[in-house]
């Protein structure tokens, strides 16, 4: 059964210097507050995965916690560009960061596969592309069946996920849904998860749609009311398109941005 | 350029949809001519019917007004992958002669100029769909003789669709094919950062109708 | 969109003499209806796909529809043998019954990569068993990043494949709840699909649980209430036990089946 | 035998369960010494707990009370093979001397004497799990030297339970740890179909108590 605890305790046990990190939502339920507690708790070093890097891990590169990123789409959606990342990558500030790159298609089948204890996956993936010839984790296997060769890409299997949901039981029974991406999988990836909830409740109701992660696969929830805006959460919050364009502003410029980042410690 | 992109898909059955123009494009085909096209969004909203225009790929409006909702592996695996989808619609910030995308770096990899998003669906969208749009201003630092970096390629675009005109492949470069009504063709190949060949049969493209225009109206006036 | 039919011009339409046919349904939601029509029409030399194949293929095999089986466990859930696919195999009646056998993770693994447009799955699988030794259909693959061997499976893509739902809409929209098994991947990894419903119904409501198959990746719906019995449909009836302790006896014996056969022409 | 597979659970948290006694066994563990054991069921039930015992591994009351419901695929790829479920409960038609488990034919594959139901779920459940339980009558024709075709073998079972006693790997083969209650060793001895080794400390297990007789008494009632 998972433990309750408050976000900074979590935090506190779950995520060491140097670890590598998932915090998923694609879009929907980003774990924004636990982002900016990982930020509060000064991690360092630390291997951020992410599908979309969004404004959860901006946040982190900006701040320095991050020495690599591991992702297949980095931009500010609807909006134009991650400001701090695209600051890293083309100027190393506030320090290098090495950057490990996919499709989502290959993303996503890494998740699935370190979700099933395999070591890789198979996909039709990268036809054509120069990503094999910068990222290592990008190669090929052949059909044992039929001789065709296809793409393979290693599980990810990071030290700690962390996501956030609807709603928990007090067993740590987790249930989420709308588009529910890859969370499920990170979880199951990890070696460590933290799911923040926006409200952890007596009875989980069935909700159609909803992935349900069972309390024994889940080490600690958190009950974070809002813990994921300016993204949302389906049912309880709308996406802030407002804020998304507000962090261009302040991530644009580095004194901005440093402010901010006071201003949240 | 949206009512071209839209019009595109006249007899498509499903579309996988980036966000930005192309979902614009697909929702108002979806308005006009195509009312049972089936949007498939990279989140995972199958037949996604939005009554207005999604900020971004995650809108909640997708998941809300889906026939089904799926997981991002499975979208990528069992909708994209086999091969099920007839039209994979993007957008680029560089699209070569040879019908190459960039969307990852303008100069080097590894020390770029700028540091673009990354490839997304695009890749396996690309390779996935029996028929790939591009969609793209037309400038010559978006339509470019080589990409600095092949973040897509795929089966190569069957149509472009530009602010000016459209393009088509043709003995392996993209020709054009038409332009937008009052376009001129010295514009076109002085935005076109190759020399950009000419069909014979160049079409101009038909005005868009009152129905296209008032419906595109319509669709972002609706978004939140 | 799918087309609405009747069950007997779907089966003259969708099922031939020869073809590879999945009829899934992990013990709810059998496609029962469409299995005796099937021999109604008195298909020949079907390869029968199925993880358990249950009364539905102890009936098409009794018939002498088939001409192989493509399975992982074929009993009597609950009350003992398969009695005509015993008496195919151990004594060749009505005619010889060609074996493919896996495991559950195996044939379930086939479809996944089936419904993918893949060659093959990888899995953990069949460690220390004499199955690769009988089972041409099980290989071994590399990872290219570890160098860890690890079983294969060639992906399943049945010419038709057959299920039962709960529901579907007037667009062929299908709907199905309870336990899902692998009809999804079936009906994905198949060139044809049928899938027989309980009702036809204007609108969808959403459900906890359910899986939606859009209309447009279904070729074939029929409306065939009680269409899975003698197993079940949740929410709409309950497994017959009895019945299943009934076809024990018919089967058991082979002018019983016959009778039984007669019957049902 | 129930009893003392029930109380084999002692400890578990999670139990991947076969239909048949094991399914009995793990429902009597969670109605006495372990409320809180998770039961998974390869039909698709995580955390099932039943009324009622099931029919058959797909009864719908597994679905209804399960904590979440997924496909077939899914449990044996996310659930089982990753090692996420402490032990797992098998039932077998023969097993040998080694652990290998047989349920696929007697005599020879190609003309089989009987024909098995086949493998199912047992060969990853034996190697996914990281404890498997097997429980079976104990006859000559079912615990045999060497089993007609190795079904399922994975890491071999850490506890055999049959309705005479226990047994346990020690040394590559499967020797005698308990007797129940007023069996005989001679009996046990003879009932094998090898030459069966005993323990040095060759235990009697506990008499079931009232509470656990009256439980799986209520259990058994209650199956529909």
């Amino acid at each position: 059964m998972a433990r309750i605890t408050a976000l900074a305790d979590a935090v506190a046990d779950l995520v060491r210097d140097g670890d590598s990190v998932a915090m998923e939502g694609f879009t929907h339920l980003i774990p924004m507050a636990a982002g900016l507690e990982v930020i509060r708790q000064g991690r360092r070093d630390l291997t951020l995965v992410r599908m979309t890097p969004d404004l959860v891990y901006d946040r982190l590169i900006g701040a320095g916690c991050a020495r690599k990123l591991v992702f297949s789409w980095g931009g500010n959606p609807g909006v134009g560009s991650l400001h701090r990342f695209r600051d890293a990558v083309e100027h190393g500030w506030p320090g290098p960061l090495e950057l490990e790159e996919h499709s989502h298609a290959g993303m996503a089948n890494r998740y699935v596969a370190g979700a099933s204890g395999l070591p890789f996956a198979v996909l039709r993936g990268y036809t054509g592309t120069d990503l094999p010839g910068v990222t290592a984790t990008i190669a090929t296997v052949t059909c044992p069946f039929t001789g065709e060769e296809l793409s393979a890409v290693p599980a990810l299997n990071p030290d700690v996920a962390i996501v956030h949901a609807q709603r928990a039981d007090r067993a740590g029974n987790v249930q989420l849904w709308g588009l529910v991406g890859v969370q499920k999988e990170a979880v199951l990836a990890a070696k460590r998860s933290l799911v923040t909830v926006e409200e952890v409740v007596d009875e989980l109701t069935p909700v159609p749609g909803a992935v349900v992660l069972p309390g024994w696969a889940v080490d600690v929830v958190a009950e974070v009311p809002g813990g994921a805006h300016p993204s949302y959460a389906q049912g309880y919050s709308e996406r802030d398109n407002d804020e998304y364009r507000r962090w261009d502003a302040i991530s644009r410029d580095r004194a901005a941005f440093t402010a901010w980042l006071e201003g949240i410690r | 350029m949206t009512v071209s992109a839209a019009r595109a898909l006249a007899g498509a059955i499903t579309c996988f949809v980036g966000i930005g123009l192309p979902s614009t494009a697909a929702n108002l085909a979806r308005r006009t001519h195509s009312p049972d096209l089936v949007l498939i969004y990279e989140s995972g909203a199958l037949g996604a019917k939005p009554g207005h225009l999604p900020a971004s790929i995650g809108d909640g409006v997708l998941a809300e007004t889906a026939d089904a909702v799926v997981g991002v592996a499975e979208v990528f695996n069992y909708w994209l992958q086999p091969g099920r989808i007839g039209v994979g619609f993007l957008g680029a910030a560089q699209l070569d002669r040879s019908g190459a995308i960039n969307t990852t770096v303008v100069g080097d990899y590894h020390a770029p100029g700028v540091r673009l998003p990354g490839a997304g669906g695009a890749p396996e969208i690309a390779s996935g769909c029996r028929e790939v749009f591009v969609v793209l201003r037309h400038t010559p630092r978006a339509l470019v003789e080589r990409v600095d970096f092949v973040t897509t390629r795929g089966r190569g675009p069957s149509l472009v669709i530009t602010d000016l005109g459209e393009l088509r492949p043709e003995g392996g470069e993209l020709v054009l094919t038409a332009l937008h009504p009052g376009v001129d063709l010295a514009r076109a190949k002085a935005m076109t950062g190759w020399e950009l060949r000419v069909a014979p049969d160049l079409a101009v493209t038909p005005a868009p109708t009152g129905d296209e225009l008032s419906a595109l109206r319509a669709l972002k006036a609706a978004t939140g």
